[in-house]
């Protein structure tokens, strides 16, 4: 049984409904991020959990006890806000020494911990000062220590990142997925950057609409999405429209792609093929033409109509002398794939 | 934008004459109050103190001045707490027609001061006659009057900090165990701070200035300054009343200066 | 965060009892003076209209009415234009001590109104001296002290309007092809346009209402209503007073929710 | 001549330098990107350009005339605002007529281009709204309409995309590129997002502390970097210091690494080398060691330590059969690369 583990949890305001019915084990150790765009019902679940928002029905359990109904200061969790949250009027020590006071630690041990959870965050000698003298990711980094030094059975984190520069991000996101890791910590994380969520948890939930939409790795997700939602936001997705015909999928326009139907579902009308997975090779003879080209660097983007369907190629982009690196908008090609990178969904 | 230099010359020399309209008389009072002559000339003939001590000899002044001084400090102390927890419920509670509620804090603006003397005279006078108890002419009676003076400006300094306040900081403080009474006490209170010493010292100067409310509500021996000013003044008019005035002037304009060091008032009214 | 149950309840108590504190007195004389009793009976004994007649019947405050009307539009139409060019030659010039001069506007509140009532007249006085002419018991001089008043306001709420200002609307404007002064005309006014109304309300409500700057300058047949009142109230008490008092406040109420229609006031006071 | 021309265009306040001797031509119809970190310069640059701030030194020429004394108002140029800068009290028609108005154009002829705007921004239904009634993309496109109506000499656009959602961003990008290159429009955009400046502009000007670091397209300045400053900003980039030694490059840390030094710097003292141009292969006998795999979905990285220096090296994700996808921490494995991929620059 996990240590944090949601059951049918729900949250509806009037006739609209936040969530809906969320089940979720978290195991001990784990780091499970809930993601999904802008009011799909991500936050409200995670201060669910929190207790700052009391569930409309389901349960809560952290360690196996049902925490459903107790207030937020009787669970043990460690919550990181996307504000940070600070007490401005306390010094960064006085911030992380909070929880221990609020747990009646003694003076001597509570100091120790503070400086300790202090170093942990590479911030001890910045203990006096006042939160608004510090850099925002000094202040995310009070904001971690403050909820570690009470050694919370559940970590919280609600975008933690979001509000910091982009160079930054990327350093702070490995500093705490090396803390979770380091210190075991059963995480729950809220984020809308996939790139975010693919590269810190262990599993991740893509909600929707206050639904789950589907659980699993970020492997599970982005090679086996469960449906078009998924497919187009975890990575990108070429999503084309049509039916099983043959041995190949008949598209709305009437091209005929390819593509492996065993164990397609019987009502498979969507195909989804990623659009590194699609090789594209010069051919003066191929029906397919370019109508875009859009170079960025590492990879080249190409826009490619087959027959009335347009379909984005991702390639890497190829050393200087490579007769590819001379394709031009209206040269014909050829595409082809894998018949098992595609992927058959029912409609959305 | 850039401005061009004459048009630049006009605005410095607008804020010149605004300020200068709104400080003149007062700076004309503080002077008058420190030379000798009792009528107009200039420049006048000699610095003296003689006003001020001649103010301090008359009773009215000295008494005045201490009775303002009680009933404001009275007022502030029972007007304050009263006004923020008023502020809290406001802000806080679920309840509907906050935004009516916040409009008609606007109403004490709306009740002419005379009017509100008035009213609360004769409120008074009925109170009297079925407590079987004496209300004006008493301190009770006008530090109540006086409450109601400081709570509207209670009120809407303290909501005001608490519209601006981040409640996450309160979130985070109950998510590291704080039950909500130490919430309030540890995190709340202190990120309120501003906006109350800020109504602290408003309710403080509005009641000490405050002449319409009480000029009905006062006994014998029991006036404040502003009446005791205006009671002088129907009597005749010398530098002594600048003096007086320049001593009031100088208080309310010390406190304020204290006080934004604290507080940058500016920010918070 | 949610609150208990009782706590929820001490909460709406709360706010009850502040607001209920802060208009019983005005809800009592807006009752005494629709029943026909003198005095002090309850439940009186019968509705009537006898105190609004008896009050306009009285010409001190018929006219009375009409001097403070007269008084508070031409201060306020003078004052609010005046403060407006000062706020933005306040908030846009570079100069240096901006917030020193912003602290500056709260001055006023320092100044107690009986103390700047008297500066006022002692500097007429001396200002008559000099200019050989009258300005007390004039309405030019009532008028100018009144301005006084306005201008604190109307910087104060339009300089806070300033500082909410999207200046890159202004400069869209200019890149559009708009000089400066029509940028100012077509974009910043109206943009400003809430501010300046409230300024104008709020001007208005205070000159119409003062009586501490108002009593040493008015003159034999240029009372104002608030010093009619007090005259009144020297002599005698009685309903026609609550009637009085009830017309001011109905129409200064009116002003303020009609304003309310067109800028959400408790958004920018 | 170009249309748009700067000359050593510098702006200091007091002791400090925001924008150092600039000088740029732009093309007629050409768009050029200023790209870098906030506090670069680049914002400062286009406001000289608007007319907004004026130079400390240096000369701004539109269409060939110089307009560095002139007002905002009398320079012919169309600017997009970051916060769209939309006068709140004009309806959508009113806003785009603005520029109009000002240019005394007649009654008639003004409607008729107002709504040919708006039709070009697919707005035109909703010609009467108030701004605050529009969502942030149909500001944006209001903002465009309203800087395109009066045909400008010069189009400037201030971080045009950061008020949108990612999705929407992308939209927005194309919609913007389309219209430039329809409308032959001369344009300076502004802007921090590299993938922004690499997928929309001609040309990009990379800033930074004021300084024009690199001017080329975008692969000029992905392929050949002049600084490490532009190869680290355009791109992510191994760097690694060290000096030429033989034929290879000697890393501080005592690696030889394999590279091209024909035409390198005399002062060469940093190897840049991107990480999708290094091969991995698993080889038991191999000496540089995984120490980090992170799954991306299209593509995989890898940080890779080899004798105490440690490289990034993205790689597509492998296919799911493919002995590479069972990469994982610790496994030995051999990099290569071709000596062309390697470029050699002066220290930063």
């Amino acid at each position: 049984m996990g240590s944090l583990v949601l059951e049918a949890l729900s949250k509806r305001y009037g006739s609209s409904t936040a969530v809906e019915r969320v089940d979720l084990e978290v195991a001990q150790g784990e780091m499970v991020a809930l993601l999904g765009p802008s009011g799909c019902g991500k936050t409200t679940t995670l201060r669910m959990v929190a207790g700052f928002i009391p569930p409309s029905g389901g349960r809560v359990l952290i360690g196996g006890q049902d925490v459903t109904r107790a207030p937020p200061y009787a669970r043990d969790t460690g919550m990181v806000f996307q504000s940070y949250a600070l007490f401005p009027h306390m010094s960064v020590a006085q911030n992380v020494a909070f929880g221990l006071e609020m747990r009646k630690v003694g003076r001597a041990e509570r100091d120790e911990r503070v400086m300790e959870a202090l170093r942990l965050v590479r911030l001890d000698h910045l203990a006096d000062r006042l939160p608004r003298q510090l850099s925002g990711g000094q202040q995310q980094r009070v904001a971690l220590a403050r909820a570690l030094v009470v050694n919370p059975a559940v970590f919280l984190l609600d975008e933690p990142l979001s509000n910091l520069d982009a160079k930054l991000r990327g350093e702070v996101r490995m500093e705490i997925r090396a803390l979770q890791q380091r210190l075991g910590l059963t995480t729950l994380i809220v984020t809308h950057d996939q790139e975010e969520a693919l590269t810190m948890a262990d599993r991740l939930v893509v909600m929707e609409r206050g639904r789950v939409r589907q659980v699993g790795t970020a492997e599970e997700l982005y090679e086996h999405p469960a449906d078009p939602f998924v497919a187009g936001f975890v990575g990108r997705c070429n999503l084309v429209s049509g039916r099983l015909e043959g041995g190949g999928f008949r598209a709305e326009s009437g091209a005929l792609l390819r593509c492996d139907s065993t164990g397609a579902p019987a009502d498979a009308a969507l195909l989804a093929l990623r659009p590194e997975r699609i090789r594209l090779d010069p051919d003066p003879a191929g029906e397919a033409r370019i109508t875009a080209v859009t170079y960025l660097g590492a990879q080249t983007e190409y826009h490619v109509e087959q027959r009335g369907t347009t379909l984005l190629v991702t390639r890497p982009t190829p050393p200087l002398g490579d007769p590819m690196r001379r394709l031009a908008v209206g040269d014909a090609v050829v595409l082809s794939w894998d018949a098992a990178a595609v992927r058959l969904l029912p409609a959305a | 934008m850039l401005l061009p230099a004459p048009r630049r010359l006009l605005f410095h020399a607008a804020i010149g004459a605004a300020f200068l309209l709104m400080l003149a008389p007062v700076a004309m009072v503080m002077i008058i109050s420190v030379f000798r002559q009792e009528i107009v000339s200039f420049p006048p003939p000699g610095l003296t103190l003689e006003w001020y001590v001649n103010a301090w000899a008359r009773q009215e002044f000295a008494r005045g001045f201490l009775t303002s001084l009680q009933v404001a400090l009275l007022a502030t102390a029972i007007g304050v707490p009263l006004g923020t927890a008023a502020a809290l419920a406001l802000q806080r509670s679920a309840i509907k027609g906050k935004g009516a509620l916040n409009t008609l804090l606007l109403g004490p603006l709306a009740v002419p001061g005379v009017v509100a003397g008035t009213a609360l005279y004769m409120f008074y006078l009925r109170a009297e006659f079925w407590l079987d108890r004496d209300l004006t002419a008493t301190l009770e009676g006008l530090v109540a009057a006086h409450v109601l003076l400081t709570i509207p400006w209670t009120v809407r300094l303290v909501s005001a900090s608490l519209q601006g306040l981040d409640r996450t900081a309160e979130e985070a403080a109950a998510n590291l165990g704080a039950r909500p009474l130490t919430v309030f006490r540890r995190v709340t209170l202190p990120m309120l701070r501003p906006g109350i010493v800020a109504a602290a010292l408003f309710s403080f100067i509005q009641s000490f200035e405050n002449l319409e409310l009480t000029l009905l509500l006062v006994g014998p021996g029991r006036t404040t300054l502003p009446v005791a000013m205006l009671s002088y003044l129907e009597f005749r008019i010398d530098p002594t009343l600048a003096a007086v005035a320049t001593v009031q002037i100088l208080l309310v304009a010390g406190l304020m200066l204290i006080t934004d060091r604290f507080v940058k008032l500016s920010r918070v009214v």
